[in-house]
């Protein structure tokens, strides 16, 4: 690809960024077709990837090496789509039940290994030490409370009986450390998502040079002057609503 | 059965070891002397597909630092090295299988060996043959070689705990299903359902609207099915104080089903005359769209409460502000963990995960969602159990001396 | 006709969930072998699996060109990123890096598919400081414990908070990324692991109910 | 006052959005420079894990992130791949996520230019096309991973490549990592690390960070690196500044915002409350 290509590039990577952007000062047409896009781009690049990293290697070309046992699958595969045909959509139930059957086989045995006796094991393990000493003492009351928190919000998620007395204060407790843990999500969730924002800038900040001829700049005031004429042009009360 | 035959072996080796120490003089302790290999064992190695063999001897005074074990296969012809290892590794002990299946023995040397590592023709139910040589500088010793043939198990019986556990959940939940649909299953009543009563009441003396959104999952998802079932609640005291109520959805299914829920209440509580078709009403398929669209009637009608229950991603933000800036009691409820914090702080009061599904279960008695809200239960009590059982006696075996009993209980809570 | 319908397809289901769960317990090579050929199999249905979202994306879309519904025009372009994107793969065959230079596609997936993807999420961003100026009320003794958990994460994980830590609060000795730390580690594994129970057995009996044909909400209506 | 505070909390918040974006731009024009220090220790035994396997090991890195998370996923996968050249480990690449591979065409585009020159592909690492439905390919790994793998990515053969000798499984490997923003880690906690003995490793988002709290007490997870922090950190770790240093750099100021709106808001609250 020319350079020409590559500054193009540029060009299209700012306009569409900005023009999701736009979204904060309002729903606008230009997010609106975006976002569209992005639908279709999204499933287009599926598209692509599964024909060209699956359907071709695994079912194309065995089936003209004479390898016909991928044909159950590919038929099975194909089923599933007669669920938009109400009259043979009963035809995709083989294909799902498959599935379905398959995975839920699967899942459950590790499901009972990683999620649940695992997990019991380590609320065990901390206090599996030999004696108790000044280096022993930290992690055992850290496993100490892990035991203590964990039981307590089990106890706040347990239906089957009245939260009265002490299963009250339990489940009290219980979510205390719930919220403990929902701020703490609530803190990585916020540094997630400005890590995403600081890439989208660092992109933008990158095609706002000279090399890309200001396309970010361009595009920016652009937009600024589509929502001015349109505020001028449009009745008063949109806005309004849209202030939110 | 094996295991038997294992011990047995075992038990022989040990003799003969003994017997063997109590010969060599004490003396001779700084001079490095050959070990007595007649105890070398080959046996198939247990639970596994039929690929490999253990080999196993009694570990002696010989295996001091320096000392090296080599262990060799062979399918008739050539012996290979298969494993060479420093004389004080590799015991029975450290194999890592649960007591019920394996005796972990700290006097006798362990190696499992995967024969198609080493013979390329590898073919399961073929006998080979095995030796193991030990070498410390100048000493050596070998042992006879020994005949094994690895075959397929049937049965991982290091897995049994999970095998068991799970019919064990099996067996409560048909029960659970049974009896949910005979006579119903008792669930405590949710805090959260009061807060519901409140927020409708308030809405009815400040004569403004409810909105109520089911959220963005399809009907076929958990959530979205508990909703419905709340849903029905709001309405039927919407109908009962005459409020306004606004159903704003996201998926037509959905919606249809909405329709259906809301008229049924209106009807129960024989006000069918104040229900209109367009309490339920298709806002928008897109994420986004239908946050900004919400927001916007929020934000125009000023209702008195706003509900968001169901599947909520990212426009949870989005909706619960709107809702918290113009002053709206807020009442949320999610499966959703990385949506919850945001409800939680903007919202006067959220339903977080599961205790959505139980105040689905308790309000619409549909004994699918009342079985597996028991048996979630069951679960729960289970490892409440097992936690407080399971750390105090860990400690008291800790205080008391009792290795039996930490193993016991490290190696039921594993996986292997 | 129910027969061919429905019968057969749950006791598929049944049979290939009852011989999958018991492969976890038996190690022979014969439970294996079976293992094997139905992951090949299952990673072909699955290539086939996401034609269910590309349908239904098209056929909603081009009901609202047909109907002419509000804002139709949009949908236009659904159509239009789809060429997009699969016309240059087919030109590139699905290739990205032809050598040290970049295909049709590369070039796609560098420009537009990477700006579009990247810019829905991060817009969240926004909305988090919004929210977090106009909606987070520290109502409960609840909201200001998750408030504070919150607070030391956000502080605590960036240089410059970790600064004014330690010049405000340094003559305590306890450093904010240790308090992170054990946040972290107690009271936050404490809390996930008592969801995860839940939603552990939730997902074992939904597998159980779809293993005995109990739950068949994705089969459709008969 | 009293309604001042009211307007003041009620404020466009478009006028919020313009404030986060200027107080973003800054530091990236131009950047502040700060330290990172206080390495999170997970990612040091993650680090750890890698400095101590022996040279030659094969590692399986499952890159499972598409663009949307990106800048936090990227760098720290950069910054694993370059300590795991670093040690002459041998290196498999695969994704389950269809919206990665234009992500590791850029790995493989940068291996040889700036990661790791003196590499060779098919001797020291390899990329392996994307793969429909992980639950199939992760339980296919733990016994013959060729069987699902017979080609790489461009439809070379890899049964004869040289970095595949005497790899048949995931047992024959010395760890995992799974960097993703989907829930793909707990897959691989599940269906390859615990059911087939395979020290798995992650690289996660910020926002699910806080969930592997269990599995790491466990030593279900050998090691974590979480978001843009975690990527800053292991760059601290292999002393290469990249992208995930100068993002935590620029995060700082937007951090110090957030808590500082909240606190303020709820200070005005509680005057409008009691005062």
């Amino acid at each position: 690809m020319s350079e020409t290509w590559m500054i193009f590039g540029g060009w299209v990577a700012a306009g569409l960024t900005l023009f999701l952007f736009s979204f904060l000062y309002k729903d606008n047409p230009f997010f609106k077709a975006t976002e569209h896009l992005y639908l279709g781009a999204g499933m287009g690049w599926v598209f692509q990837t599964v024909l060209y990293q699956t359907w071709i290697p695994k079912v194309w070309e065995p089936l003209r090496a004479g390898d016909f046992y991928v044909l159950i699958p590919t038929v099975l595969g194909l089923s599933l789509v007669t669920q938009f045909f109400p009259r043979i959509s009963w035809v995709s139930r083989y294909g799902f039940t498959f599935i379905m059957g398959y995975g839920s086989g699967l899942v459950i045995p590790l499901t009972l290994s990683t999620d649940f006796l695992k997990q019991i094991g380590g609320t065990i393990s901390p206090f599996l030490v030999s004696e108790v000493s000044r280096a022993t003492f930290w992690p055992l009351l850290n496993g100490a409370i892990v035991a203590a928190g964990f039981v307590c919000v089990l106890v706040y998620f347990f239906f089957s009986v009245e939260h009265k007395g002490a299963i009250k204060k339990a489940s009290t407790v219980g979510i205390y450390f719930l919220m403990l843990y929902f701020g703490a999500a609530f803190g990585n969730t916020v540094m997630g998502r400005f890590s995403l924002l600081y890439g989208r800038f660092d992109d933008l900040y990158k095609y706002s040079g000279a090399k890309y001829f200001y396309a970010t700049h361009v595009i920016l005031a652009a937009l600024v002057l589509y929502f001015v004429i349109s505020h001028f042009t449009s009745r008063k009360k949109e806005a309004e609503e849209e202030a939110a | 059965m094996l295991k038997t035959r294992l011990n047995l072996s075992f038990f022989t080796v040990l003799f003969a070891a003994s017997a063997v120490s109590a010969a060599v003089p004490a003396s001779t302790k700084n001079i490095p002397t050959a070990p007595d290999l007649s105890g070398f064992a080959a046996a198939d190695m247990p639970y596994d597909k039929g690929e490999a063999v253990l080999v196993s001897w009694p570990a002696g005074p010989a295996d001091v630092p320096g000392a090296v074990y080599q262990v060799y296969a062979s399918s008739g012809a050539a012996w290979l090295k298969a494993e060479e290892f420093p004389a004080e590794k590799k015991f029975a002990a450290d194999f890592e299988l649960p007591f019920w299946a394996w005796s972990h023995d700290k006097a006798k040397h362990a190696v499992q060996l995967e024969l198609p590592q080493l013979f390329s023709d590898f073919k399961t139910g073929m006998e080979y043959s095995f030796k193991v040589k030990y070498v410390n500088g100048k000493v050596t010793a070998e042992s006879a070689p020994v005949k094994a043939a690895p075959k397929a198990d049937l049965f991982n019986l290091a897995r049994l705990n999970n095998l068991v556990l799970l019919l064990v959940i099996i067996v409560v939940f048909f029960w659970t299903v049974s009896h949910a649909k005979r006579k119903g299953l008792f669930i405590r009543r949710i805090a959260g359902l009061d807060a519901i009563d409140e927020a409708i009441g308030r809405a009815t003396e400040m004569g403004r609207p409810i909105f109520y959104s089911t959220g963005i999952g399809a009907m076929s998802s958990v959530p979205t099915i508990a909703s419905t079932s709340i849903l029905a609640e709001v309405a039927k005291k919407v109908a009962q104080y005459d409020t306004q109520l606004k159903v704003p959805h996201f998926d037509p299914i959905v919606m249809t089903v909405c329709k259906e829920v809301v008229k049924q209440a209106y009807m129960e509580m024989e006000r069918l005359d104040s229900y209109r078709d367009d309490i339920n009403f298709f806002v928008s398929q897109d994420q986004f769209s239908y946050a900004a669209s919400v927001d916007g009637m929020i934000h125009r009608e000023k209702p008195a409460a706003c509900f968001f229950i169901g599947h909520f991603m990212a426009e949870s933000l989005l909706l619960a502000e709107v809702g918290a800036t113009t002053g709206a009691i807020q009442i949320a409820g999610t499966e959703q963990e990385s949506q919850l914090p945001f409800f939680f702080t903007s919202c006067d009061y959220t339903l977080i995960g599961e205790e959505l599904y139980a105040a689905g279960a308790y309000l619409s008695k549909e004994p699918m969602l009342q079985s597996t809200l028991k048996v979630q239960d069951f679960g729960k009590a289970f490892v409440m159990v097992s936690v407080i059982t399971g750390s105090a006696l860990v400690m008291l075996a800790t205080w008391l001396k009792w290795p039996l009993v930490l193993k016991v209980i490290s190696h039921i809570f594993k996986a292997y | 006709m129910t027969f061919i319908k429905k019968h057969i397809p749950l006791a598929l289901c049944f049979i290939f969930g009852v011989l999958t769960l018991g492969s976890y317990y038996v190690p022979n090579k014969a439970s294996e072998n079976y293992l094997e050929v139905m992951n090949k199999w299952e990673n072909i249905v699955a290539g086939f699996a996401f034609l269910l979202g590309l349908f239904s994306l098209f056929f909603s879309h081009y009901n609202k060109i047909r109907r002419k519904v509000d804002g139709w025009g949009y949908s236009l372009f659904v159509f239009v990123g789809f060429l997009i994107m699969v016309i240059p793969a087919i030109t590139s065959k699905g290739i990205q890096m032809d050598g040290a230079t970049l295909t049709g596609l590369g070039w796609n997936y560098r420009f537009l598919f990477n700006a579009l993807s990247g810019t829905m999420f991060s817009v969240l961003a926004f909305y988090i400081v919004s929210t977090a100026y106009r909606a987070f009320r520290i109502k409960s003794p609840q909201a200001g414990v998750l408030f504070a958990a919150a607070f030391i994460l956000i502080v605590g994980k960036v240089p410059l908070g970790q600064i004014m830590w330690e010049k405000t609060l340094g003559w305590t000795h306890v450093g904010i990324s240790q308090i992170v730390q054990w946040l972290m580690e107690v009271p936050v594994v404490a809390g996930r692991r008592g969801i995860m129970m839940g939603l552990a057995i939730g997902g074992i009996v939904t597998g159980l109910k779809i293993i005995f044909g109990i739950e068949r909400q994705y089969m459709g209506k008969d | 006052m009293k309604t001042y505070i009211e307007k003041l909390l009620k404020i466009d918040r478009r006028l919020i959005f313009l404030a986060l974006t200027l107080l973003l731009v800054f530091p990236i024009i131009r950047p502040l420079g700060l330290p990172n220090v206080n390495l999170g220790t997970e990612v040091i035994s993650l680090y750890n894990k890698i400095e101590s396997l022996p040279p030659r090991t094969f590692i399986l890195i499952s890159l499972d992130y598409d663009p949307a998370t990106r800048p936090e996923l990227h760098p720290q996968a950069v910054a694993i791949l370059r300590h795991a050249m670093r040690k002459d480990l041998r290196v498999g690449m695969l994704t389950l996520n269809a919206g990665a591979t234009g992500l590791i065409e850029e790995l493989g585009e940068r291996i040889p230019r700036d990661i790791a020159p003196g590499k060779v592909y098919g001797k020291d690492y390899v990329i392996l096309p994307y793969q429909p439905n992980p639950v199939a390919v992760l339980t296919q790994l733990g016994m013959d991973l060729h069987q699902m793998y017979d080609k790489d990515r461009n439809g070379a053969p890899i049964k004869d490549m040289e970095v595949f000798k005497g790899i048949k499984s995931v047992r024959d490997m010395g760890l995992g990592i799974c960097i993703t923003g989907t829930a793909l880690l707990d897959y691989w906690i599940a269906y390859t690390g615990d059911k087939f003995k395979f020290p798995m490793a992650g690289g996660v988002t910020a926002v699910s960070q806080a969930g592997y709290g269990p599995y790491l007490q466990t030593g279900q997870l050998k090691g974590l690196v979480g978001g843009m922090k975690g990527a800053a950190d292991y760059e601290t770790l292999i002393g290469v500044k990249e992208k995930g240093t100068s993002g935590i750099d620029a995060l700082s100021l937007a951090h110090l915002m957030v808590v500082t709106l909240i606190v303020l808001a709820n200070l005005m609250m509680l005057w409008l409350k009691y005062l």
